[in-house]
């Protein structure tokens, strides 16, 4: 176990360089130098083009402002933030728990709507339940995840009013009783958490019925029935565990898909995470926050997969001797 | 005596598409308490679906017909929770590909104890100490340990004698084994064999020995039966010495110590979406007449004890 | 399932019509401005009703179909051209080009899609084609995979050894005899990502990061629709139905032909 | 205007001017009605504020965006500001005294006026305020103002003498600009916590800002104008203007600026006019569309004449506006004293403007229906900003009409740092842009053909001697009455010159729930006296303790 702990962080070496190589590429994506833009603002004109030829040593060979970049990036310093030159990573600090506990919120909700799903249309492959979450699948593939954030905001938000439509808090939170704040949030984050599943919903119920119906097959589950082991034991602890396994990995796979959707969802329900941190950035053409959302980000997508990986073998002791 | 398990015109059919497979077709035989009753022919002959359907474990069938007899009760009509009490309590399987046959995320012991538990009235303590002894019994050396081990981390050998163990573990009187041995080394396959002949002879038990190796089934069976698309074509004691069925003969004469002359079948074995009219050999019989194409042979006692599906006499 | 194939068919058939002949079928010009028919709900001179600058719906949607369109092929196109170069090149010499390129997608698949887009967009300029080419530059890398391991398994076919033995060149072989047995998964997952592509525009859009107005695409128009969704209704509609419906399509085709 | 864009963004689009002075709209008056209406006024409550825009900076010398400027105009003060009637009244300083000669101003300050941390203002804040102004590692927008002083005078702890170089008159107004508190700021390193943490003499003192989601301030109850009736005040951040207006819709904000389609057709229903009430004045700010006067075609007086006739002002105050806005005929809007009444907006008239145009020698039509001359087709590239709604619609709008007489206008909307670019390159034709305006006319600084080089903001090159001269004068006059008189001829001369299409003034939006009373629209706006703002006790919403 130690052994493959070990050989996986190793592997991420390699992974991690390869993330500030294409992000620092992105830099150079910018026709010209991205620092003629804001020439002539009169507050932050030329403190920014210095700024920006300094946070990227733009001057400099290309082999050298990688370096210099890395070796900054690597202490988590992106540079200043140019809207409110403030440290990026304390901007990015600020914003992302919040987008991490809509995320492992999000994930939660899909594991536990997705799977009965996906096992109970397993079961009976073809029948009618399987039919319908097939449609609703297909549906769910298609559906554009903003518009459905949309539709969902006007209904309950503002046509019944049952739920609050923007933001995290009420306005009087910090009035309201220790319960209270946890309603209070609960409530807030109903609408962002359930949108930001739906899309992970269709996919992951689908890989789990597909999992379903192949560990089914399998022999030792034929193997259980002749032993006189009853169909729900089969079902639930025999099957679904194994058919569990690989969906970690893809679990940790839909990460990039749940933070990505992130800047879509702040966004409309104006929330402060890192999402719409970076939207805002993009709108306000913010280079350093950009560059260090896009390597936060990343990193982040990695560790994601670390754990999943991580969980995996844990879970599985076919990993776990090896 | 009465024999253990009689089956009577076994019909089970599949459907796939709007085509009908006939992958058991009228199959009747028996096993009378105690014998071993070897069950021959090529793959795709329908051999592992009569096995599987002695305990109803085809659950996809689209049809299932004819009688099971089991201790007096049809098999067939019996509801699900009283299949589970006959299925691995009194009929157990061993079947082909033991790695795959054991849960692969469940330790071997948590497997056992489990079984164990569910049709005897053991604590946990109590199934473990069992368990253990079983697993000596079926020779696995280093019990303590193996039982906290994965499948993965046994051999194929090792794998096959605990599904072994887990089979006997509450006294069945009847094992299926459906070519247990089939993807084993020899050295395996012989210390396999041996042991299920050690525990025949110990225990009073009934063997459904299914294989398309009829070397093994030589040193092994008391009586046979051989399958031809979906049906038995020849069934009884004297096969080896004395085979009737043109396609016996052809199988008995493939085998490597057979000595005399070599009949080689030409064709291939008939699909069983549609299978030859008449007799289903006929096509690739040496020996075919005209009637062979009309009609069905009906399975005639030639000898004592000795049936045979055939026109020719 | 076969007759939902024919539903996926006849939309993406709808779709291409629409496209072709957009200048035909739109009653109106769809930049055209009417300040006299401000948000005018559906009705029979405007059969889908007008936005907050009085243009006619309709019109725009059908242009914006256009957008879609080419959005799905273009992006897709540039997929498909990263993605089978990389897949087939890891795939067939394998060892240490397969392990680079390999990591490398990887590593794209490390970033988060939208992040990566946006970066993307906030650095080049938001011109359409900029749009289609970073769509389709975040998203070769499932192609990528998929290309390679069919390249694997069909490079240790027989007449793949035949054609080396009878000394085929390198290229020859891969352009000739591996890569057209690749083609039904590739043109299943092609199509399938038209749709994820039209989804990936028409969120931008949406955002206001994707297709600038006045040019029309289904996300801007649901974009504009958002700031008047009470009263405006049909802003918010029909456009989101288009791209569910066009979306749907192409997954639906992709799923039958998949069979 | 209607947009998804955050508020930086658009707003540097309009407020290009150095010096601008918008958060007098958010001071307050100190002659505003204590009592109005039969009740009572009463303490408490809270107001939600939504805004699309989050604070850059809260130190007052530095805040340039609007969502800044709001928080600071509550939590700061300056030592002038404008009244209802945008007359200039003291603020911190109790009166002021200007030499004969324009060169000197004498401010007599306030005494007994208290930071929020109990600490007394003294002159020395205001020395502290003004050499962080014209300090050069400042990088305040401000600074301009500033730099025309001579000598800066503490006389006494309450008087302070401020000597300028030449007369300046709108040196006054520009003290304006909060003070800071000198004992707070002694080191570099305290800017950057008072920069999210501020501490001033205003009417709120800053209690928490929660980073991307909402800054709240509390009532100083020792503020020296008498403590404000609301207790708390929420400036909410959502950062979307469909979100900002469903939000108040649910009654979840109190107080939003309205885009011209919800004040017209969204907000018009039994709801609104139950639980808001809506307001409406002319901002001050203008819309136009600058002419490169380098450029040989717009060098033609007529030509510039002529667009003016072939544009329909009306038409895009209807269609973008919705009719919330005036026509626009000069560099002063209408609430201004300089504007001059006599310059009238001549009517969508496009028969004059191809008569103009033949006379300019643009007389035949090529096959495409475009004017020709000397073999070359009047075509124009009109730039404007991305994420402008109003600007995008605006100029959609004119490429139809002047493609009716003959123009062709290709339509060019770049990111807010490529324009720039372009227009300091002086390489553009046309652009559609905005001036935010402080409430001093004075607009030296746009029209003087001084300030053409690169980066000044005379960047379409106007130049008219008489215009020059007037603008000088009138920074060096103080009266009134004689500035206005310069004023007048100055609007007068610039729209008979037509550097500028004038477009329009919109109109300032805001809504306000229903349940707040005191408020007095004047011509300055709204926000003047909203210390006076109180709710009923029974209309109470929002319980405070912490």
């Amino acid at each position: 176990m130690f052994s493959y702990f070990l050989k996986r962080l190793l592997n991420l070496i390699p992974l991690l360089l390869g993330i500030t190589i294409i992000s620092f590429a992105v830099i150079h994506l910018a026709p010209g130098r991205p620092a003629y833009l804001k020439e002539m603002d009169p507050r932050i004109s030329l403190e920014a083009q210095e700024q920006l030829i300094k946070l990227y040593d733009l001057d400099k060979p290309l082999f050298k402002q990688y370096l210099n970049w890395l070796k900054r990036v690597l202490r988590l310093d992106f540079g200043n933030s140019f809207v409110d030159g403030r440290k990026v990573i304390v901007r990015i600090r600020e914003r992302l728990p919040v987008t991490l506990l809509i995320n492992i919120l999000s994930m939660v909700l899909i594991i536990v709507v997705a799977l009965p799903i996906g096992v109970i249309s397993a079961l009976k492959p073809g029948g009618l339940f399987d039919k319908w979450t097939t449609f609703f699948v297909f549906l769910g593939f298609s559906l554009p995840g903003f518009w459905l954030a949309l539709l969902l905001m006007l209904l309950l938000g503002i046509k019944l009013n049952w739920l609050p439509i923007s933001g995290l808090k009420s306005f009087d939170y910090h009035q309201l009783s220790f319960w209270g704040k946890n309603l209070d949030i609960i409530k807030h984050l109903i609408l962002p958490v359930s949108v930001t599943a739906f899309g992970g919903l269709a996919g992951f119920s689908r890989y789990v019925r597909g999992n379903m119906i192949g560990v089914l097959k399998q022999n030792y589950i034929r193997a259980a029935y002749a032993q006189g082991i009853n169909k729900g034991r089969i079902v639930y602890k025999y099957a679904l565990k194994n058919a569990l396994l690989p969906l970690i990995t893809i679990l940790g796979l839909s990460i990039p898909g749940l933070i990505g959707g992130s800047v879509i969802f702040e966004s409309i329900f104006a929330i402060p995470g890192m999402g719409r941190l970076l939207y805002n950035s993009a709108v306000a053409r913010d280079y350093p926050m950009i560059m260090g959302g896009l390597v936060i980000g990343a990193v982040l997508t990695l560790l994601g997969n670390l754990l999943a990986d991580l969980c995996y073998a844990w879970a599985d002791p076919r990993i776990k001797c090896k | 005596m009465l024999p253990i398990l009689s089956v009577k015109n076994l019909k089970v059919y599949f459907s796939r598409g709007k085509k009908i497979i006939k992958a058991v077709d009228g199959v009747s035989f028996f096993i009378k308490q105690g014998e071993t009753l070897g069950l021959a022919g090529e793959s795709g002959s329908g051999k592992t679906v009569t096995a599987l359907s002695l305990t109803k474990l085809i659950s996809e069938a689209k049809f299932l017909g004819g009688e099971v007899v089991f201790k007096q009760k049809d098999i067939l009509k019996l509801t699900s929770p009283q299949l589970q009490k006959i299925r691995g309590k009194e009929i157990a399987y061993v079947f082909q590909n033991p790695v795959s046959s054991l849960n692969p995320v469940f330790r071997i012991g948590t497997q056992m104890v489990e079984i164990i538990r569910l049709h005897q009235k053991k604590n946990k303590k109590e199934a473990k100490s069992y368990a253990l002894e079983m697993l000596e019994r079926v020779g696995i050396p280093d019990a303590e340990k193996n039982f906290e081990s994965y499948p993965h981390q046994l051999s194929g050998g090792m794998n096959q004698r605990v599904m072994i163990a887990m089979a006997l573990s509450s006294q069945p009187s009847l094992l299926i084994a459906d070519e247990p041995t089939t993807n084993l080394d020899l050295t395996t396959q012989a210390q396999i064999l041996e042991l299920l002949q050690k525990i025949r002879r110990e225990q009073d038990l009934s063997l459904l020995f299914i294989t398309h190796n009829l070397e093994i089934l030589k040193r092994l069976v008391d009586r046979l039966a051989i399958m031809y698309a979906a049906q038995i074509v020849e069934f009884g004691e004297s096969l080896f010495t004395r085979p009737l069925h043109p396609y016996t003969q052809a199988l008995l004469s493939a085998q490597p110590g057979y000595e005399g002359r070599r009949q080689i079948l030409k064709g291939e074995v008939p699909s069983p979406f549609d299978f030859p009219s008449g007799c289903r050999f006929h096509p690739r019989c040496p020996f075919k007449k005209a009637i062979c194409e009309k009609e069905e042979p009906p399975m005639q006692e030639r000898e004592k004890g000795h049936f045979v599906a055939c026109h020719l006499k | 399932m076969n007759k939902l194939t024919l539903f996926g068919i006849s939309i993406i058939a709808v779709l291409i019509l629409l496209a072709i002949f957009a200048p035909l079928i739109s009653p109106y010009n769809p930049q055209a401005i009417d300040v006299d028919n401000i948000l005018s709900p559906p009705s029979r001179t405007h059969i889908l009703g007008t936005d907050s600058l009085g243009r006619d719906l309709f019109s725009r949607m059908v242009y914006g179909a256009r957008v879609s369109l080419e959005v799905g092929l273009v992006a897709v196109g540039v997929s498909l051209i990263i993605g089978v170069l990389f897949g087939s090149l890891a795939g067939y010499w394998g060892g240490r080009v397969d392990s680079l390129i390999m990591r490398f997608v990887d590593i794209m698949l490390c970033f988060p899609t939208f992040f990566l887009l946006i970066t993307m967009v906030a650095f080049l300029k938001a011109t359409v084609f900029n749009i289609m080419l970073i769509i389709g530059l975040t998203s070769w890398m499932g192609l990528a995979r998929l290309v390679r391991a069919e390249v694997l398994s069909i490079k240790e076919r027989d007449f793949v050894r035949y054609a080396k033995a009878m000394g085929a060149g390198n290229f020859k072989i891969i352009s000739r005899h591996i890569l057209p047995h690749t083609l039904p998964p590739v043109l299943v997952a092609a199509i399938l990502g038209m749709g994820g592509a039209i989804l990936t525009e028409s969120a931008l859009s949406f955002l206001g990061l994707g297709v600038q107005p006045p040019t029309p695409s289904w996300g801007n128009i649901l974009m504009e629709g958002k700031a008047v969704i009470d009263i405006g209704w049909w802003l918010t509609l029909f456009p989101g139905l288009a791209i569910l419906l066009a979306v749907l399509g192409y997954n639906l085709l992709g799923e039958g032909l998949r069979r | 205007m209607s947009t998804l864009f955050p508020p930086r963004h658009i707003l540097r689009g309009i407020f290009l001017i150095p010096f601008f002075f918008l958060f007098f709209s958010f001071l307050f008056s100190l002659y505003a009605q204590q009592n109005q209406g039969s009740k009572v006024t009463c303490y408490g409550d809270a107001i939600v504020v939504g805004s699309i825009g989050e604070p850059i900076t809260l130190i007052p010398i530095l805040a340039a965006d609007s969502a800044s400027q709001e928080i600071v105009g509550l939590v700061f003060n300056g030592l002038v500001k404008y009244d209802k009637d945008i007359n200039l009244v003291g603020d911190l300083a109790e009166g002021w005294k200007i030499s004969d000669d324009g060169l000197e101003i004498t401010f007599y300050l306030r005494k007994g006026v208290k930071w929020q941390d109990g600490v007394l203002f003294t002159a020395k804040d205001v020395l502290f305020t003004y050499q962080k102004l014209i300090d050069p590692a400042t990088k305040t927008p401000y600074s301009g103002d500033f730099k025309k002083i001579e000598d800066f005078k503490i006389i006494d702890d309450y008087t302070v003498k401020i000597t300028y170089s030449e007369p300046f008159a709108p040196a006054l107004a520009s003290w304006g600009m909060p003070i800071m508190p000198a004992h707070l700021l002694k080191r570099e390193e305290d800017f950057k916590k008072f920069s999210r943490q501020p501490i001033g003499t205003g009417p709120y003192r800053f209690v928490r800002w929660e980073t991307g989601s909402q800054i709240i301030l509390e009532a100083y109850d020792d503020y020296w104008e008498g403590r404000p009736y609301i207790d708390r005040y929420s400036y909410r951040i959502i950062p979307d203007q469909s979100t900002l207006f469903l939000e108040l819709r649910n009654r979840g904000l109190d107080y939003i600026g309205l885009t011209p389609l919800q004040y017209q057709r969204q907000t018009n229903n039994d709801f609104f006019k139950q639980n808001f009430r809506k307001y409406k004045y002319p901002s001050f700010g203008y819309t136009y569309i600058g002419w490169n006067l380098n450029n040989p075609k717009f060098k033609d007086k007529r030509v510039r004449q002529a667009m003016n006739y072939a544009i329909d002002k009306e038409e895009i105050i209807k269609g973008v506006l919705l009719g919330l806005g005036k026509v626009c005929t000069g560099p002063f809007v209408h609430n201004s004293w300089a504007y001059n009444p006599e310059v009238k907006p001549p009517r969508y008239n496009p028969q004059k403007a191809e008569e103009l145009l033949a006379a300019a020698g643009w007389n035949r039509k090529n096959k495409a229906g475009f004017l020709v001359k000397d073999g070359q087709q009047f075509e124009f590239t009109l730039l404007t900003n991305q994420g402008n709604e109003a600007r995008r619609k605006c100029a959609e709008i004119i490429q139809q009409r002047l493609k009716e007489v003959g123009i062709k206008v290709n339509i060019k909307i770049v990111e807010w740092g490529c324009l720039l670019d372009i227009i300091d390159k002086r390489r553009f034709d046309a652009v559609l842009l905005g001036w935010g305006l402080s409430r001093d006319p004075d607009c030296y600084d746009i029209f003087h053909s001084s300030k053409t080089r690169p980066k000044e903001f005379n960047f379409v090159s106007y130049k008219n001697e008489k215009v020059d001269k007037l603008l000088e004068q009138g920074r060096r006059v103080f009266s009134r009455e004689r500035r206005k008189k310069i004023y007048h001829e100055i609007h007068r001369l610039i729209y008979n010159d037509q550097p500028y299409t004038f477009l329009y003034v919109p109109d300032a939006l805001p809504i306000i729930d229903a349940r707040f009373r005191g408020i007095e629209p004047s011509i300055n706006g709204i926000g003047y006296n909203f210390i006076k703002w109180w709710v009923a006790k029974e209309e109470q919403r929002y319980k405070l303790q912490e």
